[in-house]
Formats: C-alpha cells, structure tokens, sequence
C-alpha cells in the first residue's frame, strides 16, 4: 500500500501474541524502512505497547517472525535486540528509581576509563544530552525517583539514544512533556530519520504524528486496521481506522466536530 | 484555536543550554558551606551512616561507663578481631541483600567450608594452600548453585537458601563424621590469618597514613579531573575536612591498637575486603548492574543487563564471603566443629548487614553496613559479656540495645520518610 | 561386671522369644543432637551393635531429634506408629518428655531412659549422673588450680541457658568450686557455641585482668576449643575444664592447652543399654543384674537403674582410658602437628 | 491541520457502552470449558497452589514406597495434628508476608506464651481460661509493640522483630526461670486442645459434609446474585465439579482420620482458623486493604488507607497466632520449656507460608499456604523419622526435597514470569 | 486579576516546598472556587504535581497554608484530604498493580453488604463507570498489572469519581489516553463544573486547557508565573508564562511558528 525507497529494516510477519484469556496481538503485519518514521497508532489497549514490547525482547511472540534487514530473527531477550541495534523508549519508562540520572542514562553501557566507570565523562556526556532535549534537572546526581514525570520520559528518551541504534522505537515518548520539550522529541525525530535511522513512534496526539510520520500504521484490537502514507491521508481517516470503521464512531466524532466549529 | 506552533517540528539552536536551576541551593564553599549543607540534610534525614555511628558512640559511652574493661585497649582490640569472621559474612549478605534477595545458608556454608579445609589440612594432610583454595572454591560452587536454582530455575531464593542451609549443614556434619571436632594446628596459614599481630608501632600507624594518603589523592585527583571537564567538583577545603576527620578516627584506632598488641592481620584483611568490594560496588559497571536489579529488576532487564548472570554472580560472592567468614571463624577457635556455622551466626550476619544501613528491599546499602553492624553487634555482645548478666537478662538487654539503635536512625530518617522516598 | 552382665543379657535374648516372635524384636534408638561428637558417633553404632549381638534379627529404628524437643515428641509417636516393642529414649529435655513416655507406657511399649532420666513411668534408665560430671569437673579445676586459689580468679563457660543439662553440669560444678575458687565471671553459652565462648573468655580474661586468671571452668570439650584460644590470645596457661573425651579435647590436652575432659565410657553405657533393650523386648522381669540400683524421677516415678561412673581423663591417663577402651587409637590422636607432645606425654 | 474535533469536549451519548471485549477468550460452560481453560492456565503458568498439592503427592509417593507406614492411618493422623502448631504460626507468618514484611519473633512469641500459660496455670494455679487468655493476650500485646515501632517509629520490621525474638526469649527464660520447663497437667484446656480426638465416625464425616455442603450453598447463591445482577458468573457445571473435588478431598481426609482414632480436635481447629482468617482476606475491607498495602503502600496511603492500622494489627495478628500455635505445641509435648519456640520453628513457620505458595514480596497469598506449606514440611519431617537415617543424611535429604519441591512450583510458574506478571 | 462568581472552596496562601537541595515550590498562591475550572500549567519539573502532592496531603508544605471555604486547614494525610472532599488523580497513577481493577477503584471505600466485601454490586457499578469512559478493559477482573497504560488511567481517573467529592484534582489526566478516551474525560470536567464541583487540571495539552479551563494559572520554577482568565487571554499569552516571559524562549517559539507556517 505504501512505497518508501529505503531498505527495509526491520519487518513483522503474523506476530500474534496471547496473555492469558487475552488475545492482545493478532496477525501483525509491520514493514519500518530506514530513513522513515513509522507512527502506530490506535485505541487504548490496542496492543502497541505490547508489539514494542515483543520487537524489543521483552515479551516473545506466541506466533510469527520478525525479520530484521531481510533475514528472520529470534530475539529473546531485550539484550538481543539491543545487539540488533534496537533500541527502545518504554511507555512505562523502566528506569531503575534507585539510580540517578547518570546511572539510569548509561545503565548496560557504562563509559569506562582503565576499566572503572569513568564517572566525569558520563556526566559530562549526560548533561550535554539532556540539555540538547531543553529540560531542567536540579543535577544530574539525583536519583530518578525524584524527578518530576516529564524529567524522567526525558532521561528515558536519552538513554535509547545513547547507543547508536538502527530503529528507535518511542512508545508515547511526549506523553508527559511540556511545549517546548515535546517540540524537542519531534525535532530529534526528523534528525533520526535524516540519518536514516527507522523510527517507530506511538502516539495519541494526531498533531504530533501528522507533523512527522510518514508512514502511519493503525492498530485496532490487537489487529492491524490499516496502512497509509501520510502524504495520501488525513487525520480524519486515520481516526476513523482507529476508532473502527464499522463502528460509527467515526460518523459520530464527525456530527460532534461540526457542533464543536459551530 | 491556534495550533501550528507547539507541536511542530522546530530546528533547535543547539546552544539552547538552559541556565543552572535556580531552584537548586547551591552550597556555600568551605567549612561553613559544609556545616550547612550538613543542617541540611539532618532536616531532610538525608544523613547516611551517622544514625548507626552514633547509636554506635552510645552503645560504647553505656557500656564504657557502665565497666571500664569495655573501653581498654585490651577489649576494643579484642572486638576489632572478634567482628572479623561475622562481618565477612556480613559483606556477602550485603550484596544479596542489594539484589533485594535474602540468603539463608552462610552459617551453614561458612562452617562447611571450614571443615573442608580443616579436614584436608589437618586429617588428610593435604598442602594447606591446596587445602584453602579447596575451601573457598567450594564456597564459590556452592553459591554458583543457588544462584542457578534462583535465576535459572526461578525458585525463590528464600527457598533455595533455606534447603541449602539444611543441606550444607548436612554434608557438613557428613564430612566432619569420623571424628567430630578437627583441630587446626595453630601454624597453618588459616590459624595465622587470625592469631597474627603486627606488633611494631609503624604497622598500625603506617597503615593509617597509606590509607588516608591514598583517600586524599584519590579525592584530589578526582576533583581536578572534573574542574578539568567541567562538571561539578568537590571543593579543596571539603577534601581537607573529609580527609582530617578520617585521619582522626584512622589514628585513634592505630593508636588503640597500638596500646594492646598492635595491628590484628584479620582486621587488616577486613578493611581491604570492604575496601576493594566497595569499590567493585561503586566504580564498576558490574557494582552499577548490581545496584540496578535491586532498584528495578524489570528496568535493569530492559536495560540488556544480563539479569541471571549478575544473579548467580552475587550468590557465589555471599557464598564465597561466607567461606572466607567461616576460615575467619575457624581461626577464631581453632577447629572446626559440628556447631561451626550454627547458633546466631546466620541472624548476626543478616542484621550486621541491616543495622550498617543496607535496605533488605534491595538497591541500597554499602559494604561498610557490614562492618558498622557488625561492630554494633559485637559491642552489644562484648558488653553484655564484661557485665556478666544472667542470660535471660542478656538477651532482653541485647534485644532493647538492638531496638534502641535502630529506633536512632529510624528518627534520623523520618523526614525522609515523609517525603516519600524511602 | 561386664561379663556377667554380657551372659545375662543373651540369656534375656534367647528368652525374648518367648515375648516377641524371635525376628520381629523392634527397637527404637532417639537420641537428643548431633552437634555433640557421640551420639552418631558412639552411642548409636555400640547400641546397635549390642543389639544385634544379642538379637540378630532385631530391628533398630533410629531418630535424632536435633535438639528440639517437639521434634523428638513427633519422632516417639513415630516410633509407636511402626511398632517399635521398646524405645531407647535419650530425651531432649528429660521434663517435657513425659507426656511421650506415658503415651508410649499406654500402648504398651517399654522405654528405656538413656543418659538423661525421663520423666513420666519409663521402664529402666541407664546413665552416668549429669551432676556427678559437673562435681567431677569442678573438683578437677580445684585440684588444678591448686595453691593459686588465692592468687586469682577463675571465669566459668556454662553451656546452654535452654538446654536443662546444662543447669545439671553447672550446679554439679558449683558445688565442688563455690567456696574454693573465686569466681570473677560466669556465662551462659547460648547453643554450646564455641566461637560464643570464644568471645565470652576474651571478655572474661580483660574484665578480670590477664594477670589474675588462675583457671577457667568450660562445660564441654566444644566451648573449651573457643577458651583454649582465648586464653593463648591473652597470653595465659591456666587449668581449663572440658567434657566429653572428644578427640579435640583429649588433643588439646595432650598438647597442654587444657586440663581435663569428662570420658563418659560410652561403651559400657551402650552396652547396658543394648542389654537392658533386648530384655525389656522379651516382655519379662528386668533381671536385677542389669539393674543394681533403682532411681526416683522427677515426675515422682521410681526406675530402675545402672548407673556408670564418669571418668575423669587428664594427660597422664589418656592411654588407660580413652585409648585402653579402644575410644581412639594413639594414631589418631597423634597427628603430625601433635607428635611432640605425644612423645613428651609418653603416648608414642 | 485541522484540529478542534478530536480535543474539544463533546458530549457522550450515554449509551456509547462499548461492546464485550472481542479478544477476550471467553471459556465454555461446562466440563469441557473447564479443562480448556485449565490447559490454557497451565501453559501460562496460573496454576495457583497446583504445583503445590503435586509436589506434595509427589513427597507423599515416594516416602509411601519407601515404607508403607508413611501412609498409614495412624502416621498421617499423627501428622495432621503434628502440623497444627507450625501450621497456626505460619498463618500468622502469611498475614505479615502479605504486607511485604518479615516477622523473625514467632517462634520466641509462641515460647513465650506457653511459657505464660503454662506458669500461670500449672505453677501459680490461675484459672486455666484465665491462663490461656492472659497468654493469648500477651501475644496481642507483643504483636501491637512491634508494629508500633514498625509502623509509628518506621525502625525496618526485620530488626524491630529480630529484637523481639531475642528480648521475647530473655523474658520467656526469665519466667521458666526458676523451675525450668514445667508440665501441663494433661488435663488443662490446653493439653485437650490437642489431646481430643472425636472418635465417633460421624465427626469426621460430618464435619466433611457441613464443610462441602456450605461450599455448595456458598457457590450457588453467589452465582445466583451474579446472574441476576448481570455480571459474569460461575456455571452450574462448574461449580458442581468444583464441589466433587472438594468433596472426594475431604471424605478421603475422613475416612483416613476415621482409619485410626477419628478426627482431631487441633486439625479441626486448625482449619477453622484458615477457613476464617481466608474469609477476613478475601471478603473484607480490612483484607483487602492489607493486600493493597503489599502492593503498592504509596498507593495504598494515598487511597486514604490508614497505614499504620493496618501495620499494626497485621503484626497483632501475627503475635497472636504465633501464641496460639506455641500453645498447641506445648500441648504437643505437654510442657513448656526453655527450648519452646526455638531449634527450627522460626524457619519452619516462615518456609511454610513460603512454600505454600506466599510471595515473600508482598501482597500475594493466602491462609491456605499454612496449611499446604505445613504439610509439606511436615511430611517430609515425618518420612525422615521414619526412615532413621542419620542426620548429615537426613539434612542433606530434607534439603533437596526442599528444593524439589520448590522447584516444581517454580517450573509450573515459568512461562508466568516469562510474561513479566510474577 | 481574575473574578469568579463561585465561592472560594480552596485556596493556598503562600506554600513552599523544600526537597534536599531543591527548593520545588516557593510562595505559592491559588485560589479554586466551586464550579470553576482551573488549568495548572507550567514546564516540565515546574512543582505542578508537588502542588497537587501537597494539597491532596501525600507531601506536607514546609510554609504557608492551606484555606478550605475560607479556613485554615492542616492536611496531614491523604485520608485528611479525602475527608475535606478533594478527590486526586495523581501523574503516577498510585495504583495497586496486585489488584484487580474493581479491587483498586474501590479501594479505602468499599460498598459493603452486611459488613462484607458486595463483590457484584462493585463490579456492576465498575463497569458502568468504566463504560461511561468509553474504555475497553478485558474483564474488570484482571490485575491492573496487566493493563495498558491508558487503561490504568482511565482506572485511576474512575477511582476519583467513586467519592463525591467537592474538589477533583486531575495531574495529566489524559496523558495516556486516545482520541475518544481524553474527548470522554474532557466532558467529564464540564460535567463536573456544571454539578457545581470545583477542578484543577493539569495538562501540558494547550488545546485541552483552552478547551475546558475557566482560569490559567502558571507554575514557573516553582513560582507562581500568572494567573489567567481564559476568556481573556490566548494560548501564546500563556505559553509565553510558562517558557518565562523575561527568557528569550517566546520569542524563539514565535520565529519558530512563523517559519512552520510559512
Ligand atoms: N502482561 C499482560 N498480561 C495480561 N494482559 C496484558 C498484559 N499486557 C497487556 N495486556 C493486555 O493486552 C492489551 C493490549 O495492551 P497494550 O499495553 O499493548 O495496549 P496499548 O495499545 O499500548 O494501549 P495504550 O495506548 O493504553 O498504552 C490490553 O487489553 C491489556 O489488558
Ligand atoms: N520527592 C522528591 N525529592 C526530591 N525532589 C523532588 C521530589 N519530587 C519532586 N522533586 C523535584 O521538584 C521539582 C518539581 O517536580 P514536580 O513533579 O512537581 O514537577 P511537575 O511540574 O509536575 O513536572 P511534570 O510536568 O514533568 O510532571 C522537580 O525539579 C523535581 O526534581
Ligand atoms: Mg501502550
Ligand atoms: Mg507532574
């Protein structure tokens, strides 16, 4: 349906995926190119956290392959698709609230100086990085635990980035941020894809995946609902994909935005 | 409603540093500085090892006032070996316990240990460095197995700890059998890791002024490197203030020492295991990894930190721990018995660990808990023996002296407490 | 003694067939710990073997109850639960046991009281008197001490608060030290544990001033390794006490560093124990040569009884006791790292 | 970018109720829907105490085939009444571990109050009601005085009640003191607690059939508020092969009591503290609220619980049961002594709760685990003494079956943690 | 600066608020009155949530007081907070992941029936409540461990209506949640303002706040930065409190818009 010139990079062919009495993933399909933001959109509970998640290593697919520049791949666990070069920005963040923010931002790969932990690089470094995102950390040497919610989905952005990852895969990256950090993420999304790394960005903020995407893929109850090209499409019909096209829904939403401009 | 602005896309001009928060209280330099920030943090409850330091001065003025005996050079110098082979343990205690774990079978791992080694010294007549490799490097598998059973297997590791504590005792007494109780010969090299006193003045005072040197040039050269990059640096008359009160407490105790027989080797080895694992613990990314799983095993995973090797890692280290605690504590007497590794041992271990600070909820704690507990402990024993009291009366005494010091540096956290964040 | 007492006991056996059906004689063996050296070591292994001797088809079931008085409780209604005709019961704690040694006289089994004297209507008793060993020890650190009594002040290590023995070996101690020795400190051994006493005779020896230790009294060879070591550390060779013959003991006290061990003959002990078993199995009349003497429980019960004399070991008859009884062999004790002082003590 | 239809607020027809969930796999009624969802919660790993109740037949097998009195009447009758005084603590021990806490003073608790009782009835020749409500009482108390400093002081439970456990065994110590241990008379109420046993065939029967038949009646009215109610319900056929199971348990348990003497007053007892200790659990606010504060207490304060209450009389709980259950253990051996709560009570209360299937974590178990981790720790005890081997051998046995045991829980439990729930 | 009819159900009179080294909160004014609502907004790490934290009684203030219908109140607790009627939905949910989701709506005021736990009254109620905010949870009896993070919110959200509370305090209430979800919880405030309730909500959403708030007030480092009439004010006015008028980040963002619109 859509056509991107890059490579293909990274690929999932049926993943499906089941908790207990839930069927949270069925029969996904999902193509990200290098060079292109890939938006997964959907409802709450649509299971994007739980595709991120079983492309990351952490829960794995009960059916299906992922492949990664063409050739299938297991990964097992997150280090494998980290060593892929994965790297990942959890909706729940995952930072380790009893470690400060150097500790979270470098945690699993530690600069190292005659083998110890060189501390002043890693702090001049963490500084430098989070200061390119604009936020306002007391210090640096804080524990995660008391920093505000915004101040740790920065530290969280930063650490996927601290890695030179192929994909980037940012689930509700600015969910918490304010204006001026969330123009920010979206402006280190473009710097990404003009280096032709893949991105997958969730989100529910139609702004923000408009102004980035280029491709957005729809999920709906644990299956896919659609593709399309952000060049050949508009928010209304992606929120008509997202909502359920069988469900009016749509046609609702319509009725109320009109009342709504009155 | 105007959009278009936020949520765009925007170059940033990459000198877009945001200033210093100015919400941060930044200390003033110096001494004065330093007292500040100290109200400070006691308001905050932000204090660190001083609650136990000084519930440890209380412990010693009580006792002290109580017999003099307690505070001659003589006892204290006593205590400084006696707390050897418990605090060992109590090392490997703390870094389970910064996995959030909890091991139950370094009592009996230490007295296995100990016998392995006595028996191969002493009834087998192997060489007895043949012998104190055998012992710790059982130690090691042994810890190595309950590690498995936990990260592997994913059995708790209460459990896991729990039956090794029955089983170890068992091959224990098993290995022991024929004849019970072994003697060490006194001039094997595990006797005289213990019964050896470095009587010349220079030892205890020599260590002394290494030790503090070597505190100050690190402290300085750290600091330089880091005016060097521009990150925030420890002022000099900081480094001067810190490096003064630790050359204080390092003379006086050479200076104790000094007064009876002199620096104990078991003491020596003691500081430079909790010097060394401290280090490992704070400098490298092994010490880093295992601060993470204690704070967020999930995260840590996330993170690509290999979780059931760092696992099975800590468990060989108590283990390992409690082998060379159990050496310690063979010295101690002597032998190696059917009781080694039995009676409180295991429960003086775990609370050392406690009382010094270390969190039994996982990814808080340093090795110094282990000797700061283990000093409490010691001194409470200590005490109670001088004072000679039935026991019935001891271990109520013992008990509230516990309570009591824990109850300080609970008030001291308190207001941390209300903040929520501990 | 011992022969006649031999004949009397194969006597009983061959009758026991008349009680039991020969071959089905069931005996159940509860012995107290293992942290102590003898029971696994000595008691259980003579027993049995003096079983079989006399009974070769008999059965032995065998129960340690690790110190814990429920747990030996739990191990008796075990016993009557496989059938065992007659229980060899040395208890944890000769009081709590009662309940157990009516429950066992209810259904018909006879016990057999060893070492420590049941309460409740046990059958026999067989022992060395638990006073007598302490008597024996303080008696021996008196001699020990000798005209120093004056000089100085002794420390005592008494073994554990919640082992009721303990309090035995402790007033036996007190009656032949109190007025004699001056006693500077005395302690309660939690548990009997070594590195405990280790610490407790180091408080000891500063609370009292080196100098002024003329003797230290320890409960049992296990403490008086922990002791030996205190005192060596403060530079003392004074009279320490011991008990139960263990090898450390008897080589520390070869080399010098302590005094005296209580030997218990745990030979004749299990010997008249295995006797007494097999004769009770046979369902008849305990012959009176088995049990010369009779003793009055604490619960009020009058038992029959042989009682043997402990014996105090030291230096000079290590070779007529321990090493006469076949205890240890002088190979044994005299390791390389002890062969010195063998030869001094005329052992090699 | 149009914008305005998505974020301004609109107006919800009330009847926008989403439809059932269409990824919901929703079970058959019936035989068949039951043993579809069981393959389904068993490949992901939701088994609950099944496990348990394996390792347990397992245990039970293989010391059965070992030697056929394991599994007489007269030995499993014994063991149903020798698990009770364990058993009754580790329900204690449930409720603290269910906080995410730790109480190390149970079996010095349960010493002391026999002690209590057995003092004040034998002894001093108080009332016996009176002896045995002063000692149940003075449980209470002890439990309210930890919690005080656990929950008001904020000292960490481990070391409030390791303090407990050697100042509750001084006191206790201190009141044998003079005599030692003291015989109950056998005929006091708390020796026929345990003594009794209701040998009638229809005591046991009975009591099976009270049991089953409320548990119907339970099922069926509930089922029935919910269909009416609209919610989903449990069907019929469920609940009635739910009710054949639990029937063919218990008539199989009383046939087996009825084997030999009838049905124990203890057992009885015992289970009528977990079936309603189960229901405070599962049926109350006050249940609920402890299960909160074991997940997540931040959250559970700011749900405007009262923390410190529910600290409070979580460890009061505990204190009391672990009274009781050291009153069922002097009735056991019909005295107390100064070995009371001592030797391996203390880990053995804890390793029930544990094994049963109670997470040391926090906020996961139930009463059940006492009784199901008792029995295992029973059985195994108990098939030990039967075989009479040696005790290195004996340890080393216990300990792996131990681990055995875990182990098969743990493997079941596998593919859960795989899912990161566990 | 701003006039409302309502009268004054809260208001805070120069509270601060010191962590360790970091001063969150300084002299903080705040005035909600009854059917009013009021928009908290401010940077990233700007003291919203410690401003909620200390009014719903989980921090203390350090100064400064707390006025309830016009008294000085002392908030202690949280519970102390509930009993006043002020509801909170806190920016970390504060939810019990070990209990299922008609367990955690419920929890602190469960309905009972003859003193026991009414498990189908709850669940009924929990699935009404549920359904009026157009989420889909599998079964209200899965642990809230298992949910999505939108999911959760909604939970969280429910929770503070199960009261009746006079004050309902939302700290980002529809971070996590998609299209339809945050249209349902942006009705929900009206209809909290029309039942005469008062409501502070904090959203970093520009568009949600100009949608549903009565009044603006900005947080600043920890400082009050303005208040605003919605009425009389716009989105840049407000966005240039937040970023701080006297930094040169307003007049950045202005060039910014500009060039995008271009
Ligand atoms: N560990 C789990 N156990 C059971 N069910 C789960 C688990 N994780 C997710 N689910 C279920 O799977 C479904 C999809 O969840 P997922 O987190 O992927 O949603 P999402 O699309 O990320 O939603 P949101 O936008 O709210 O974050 C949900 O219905 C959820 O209840
Ligand atoms: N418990 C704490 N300990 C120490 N500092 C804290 C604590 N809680 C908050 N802070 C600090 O207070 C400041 C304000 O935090 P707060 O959470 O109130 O910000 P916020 O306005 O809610 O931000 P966000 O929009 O990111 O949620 C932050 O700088 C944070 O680091
Ligand atoms: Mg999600
Ligand atoms: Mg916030």
């Amino acid at each position: 349906m859509v056509t991107v010139t890059g490579e293909t990079v990274l690929a999932l062919r049926g993943v499906s995926k089941r908790f207990g009495a839930v069927q949270a993933l069925t029969d996904i399909e999902l193509e990200v190119h290098t060079g292109e933001v890939v938006a997964l959109v959907g409802d709450n509970g649509a299971g994007k956290s739980t595709l991120v998640k079983a492309i990351a290593g952490v829960h794995q697919p009960d059916e299906g392959a992922i492949e990664w520049r063409g050739r299938p791949v297991i990964i097992h666990r997150p280090q494998d698709a980290q060593q892929l070069g994965i790297a990942t920005v959890y909706q729940d963040l995952a930072l380790c609230d009893n470690l400060d923010v150097v500790g979270n931002l470098f945690l699993g790969r530690e600069l190292r100086r005659f083998g110890i932990l060189d501390e002043v690089a890693m702090e001049k470094r963490a500084r430098a990085l989070l200061d390119t995102l604009s936020i306002r950390i007391p210090s640096v040497r804080i524990p995660i635990a008391s920093l505000s919610g915004g101040q740790r989905q920065v530290v969280a952005i930063a650490r996927a980035l601290i890695g030179s990852p192929k994909v980037v895969m940012l689930d509700e990256p600015t969910a918490a941020l304010g204006v001026e950090q969330t123009a920010q993420v979206l402006d280190l999304v473009e710097r990404l894809r003009e280096q032709d790394h893949g991105v997958i960005l969730i989100s529910h903020n139609m702004a923000d995946v408009m102004a980035v995407a280029d491709t957005v893929a729809v999920l709906r109850l644990g299956r896919n609902n659609g593709v399309f090209d952000k060049r050949r499409t508009n928010r209304e019909e992606i929120i008509a994909a997202i909502t359920g096209v069988t469900d009016n829904a749509v046609t609702r939403r319509r009725a109320r935005g009109q009342e709504g401009s009155q | 409603m105007p959009t278009g602005g936020v949520n765009a896309p925007v170059p940033v001009a990459p000198d877009a540093t945001p200033a210093v928060d100015p919400r941060l209280i930044v200390r003033q330099e110096g001494v004065k500085g330093y007292l500040g920030e100290f109200r400070g943090r006691m308001s905050s409850g932000e204090l660190g090892s001083l609650p136990v330091v000084l519930a440890l001065i209380v412990i010693w003025a009580v006792f002290g006032s109580l017999n003099s005996t307690f505070l001659s050079a003589q006892n204290l110098s006593d205590l400084s070996q006696q707390i050897v082979g418990t605090g060992m343990i109590a090392i490997g205690v703390v870094f389970v316990l910064l996995l959030g774990e909890i091991d139950l079978s370094v009592g009996s791992v230490s007295g296995l240990c100990a016998a392995v080694f006595a028996v191969l010294d002493v009834s087998d007549g192997v060489n007895q460095w043949v012998a104190l490799i055998t012992a710790i490097a059982g130690g090691a598998i042994v810890g190595a197995i309950h590690g498995v059973f936990f990260a592997k297997v994913g059995a708790p590791a209460f459990v896991v700890t729990l039956a090794g504590n029955l089983g170890w005792n068992g091959l224990m007494l098993q290995i022991l059998g024929a004849t019970g109780t072994v003697n060490l010969s006194g001039k094997d090299i595990v006797s005289r890791l213990y019964s050896t006193i470095y009587g010349q003045q220079i030892a205890a005072y020599g260590t002394a002024v290494v030790g503090v040197a070597l505190f100050l040039l690190a402290s300085l050269v750290d600091a330089r490197r880091r005016r060097t990059a521009g990150v925030p640096f420890r002022p000099v008359a900081d480094i001067v203030l810190r490096t003064v009160l630790l050359a204080i407490t390092a003379f006086l105790v050479a200076y104790t020492l000094n007064q009876y027989k002199g620096l104990p080797l078991a003491l020596l080895v003691f500081l430079i295991f909790i010097v060394v694992l401290d280090f490992v613990l704070r400098r490298t990314s092994y010490g880093r990894q295992v601060f993470a799983l204690g704070g967020n095993i999930e995260g840590a995973r996330r993170a690509g930190i290999n979780v059931a090797w760092i696992r099975i890692s800590v468990f060989t280290i108590c283990s390992t721990m409690a082998a060379i605690g159990g050496l310690f504590l063979a010295a101690q007497i002597q032998s190696a018995s059917q009781t080694s590794g039995g009676g409180n041992l295991l429960m003086n271990a775990i609370a050392a660990a406690v009382i010094g600070g270390t969190s039994l909820f996982g990814g808080r704690g340093k090795t110094w808990s282990a000797l700061l507990g283990a000093l409490v402990i010691g001194s409470i024993q200590s005490g109670m023996n001088i004072q000679g009291l039935s026991n019935a009366i001891q271990f109520m005494i013992t008990g509230a002296v516990l309570l009591a010091a824990v109850v300080v540096d609970s008030l001291a956290r308190r207001t941390r407490r209300a903040a929520g964040r501990a | 003694k011992q022969a006649s007492s031999g004949g009397g006991g194969s006597a009983a056996a061959s009758g026991s067939a008349g009680g039991v059906a020969a071959g089905a004689v069931r005996i159940g063996l509860l012995l107290p710990e293992t942290k102590t050296t003898r029971y696994e070591q000595f008691d259980r292994p003579l027993i049995e073997k003096k079983i079989k001797e006399l009974a070769p088809q008999a059965q032995i079931d065998y129960y340690n109850a690790n110190q814990d008085a429920t747990l030996q409780q739990t191990q008796v209604d075990t016993a009557l639960t496989k059938g065992d005709h007659v229980l060899v019961l040395d208890a944890v704690d000769s009081k709590s046991i009662r309940s157990s040694v009516r429950k066992a006289h209810d259904a018909g089994v006879k016990v057999l009281a060893y070492d420590r004297l049941a309460q409740g209507p046990a059958d026999a008793y067989v022992s060395f008197d638990n006073h007598e060993v302490g008597q024996l020890q303080g008696q021996a650190l008196v001699a020990a001490v000798g005209g120093k009594a004056n000089a100085g002040e002794i420390f005592m290590i008494n073994g554990s608060p919640t082992d009721p023995n303990a309090a035995d070996f402790k007033a036996g101690a007190h009656s032949a030290i109190d007025g004699k020795l001056k006693i500077g400190k005395e302690f309660d051994t939690p548990q009997w544990d070594p590195n405990t006493a280790n610490q407790e005779a180091a408080a000891a020896i500063t609370a009292i001033g080196g100098s002024n230790v003329v003797g230290a009294y320890s409960a049992n060879d296990g403490m008086a390794a922990g002791v030996a070591t205190a005192l060596k550390a403060g530079g003392l060779s004074v009279p320490l006490t011991g008990q139960d013959a263990q090898l450390d003991g008897i080589q520390r006290i070869v080399a010098g560093t302590q005094t005296m061990t209580i030997y218990k003959p745990f030979k004749p002990e299990a010997d008249a124990a295995g006797e007494i078993a097999v004769a009770l199995a046979s369902g008849k009349a305990l012959d009176p040569k088995l049990v010369p003497t009779a003793v009055t429980s604490g619960s009020g019960h009058k038992v029959p009884a042989d009682l043997i004399t402990p014996v105090v070991v030291t230096k000079d008859d290590i070779k007529t006791t321990v090493v006469q009884d076949g205890l240890y062999t002088v190979g044994q004790i005299c390791t390389p790292d002890y062969a010195a002082a063998c030869r001094s003590a005329g052992l090699q």
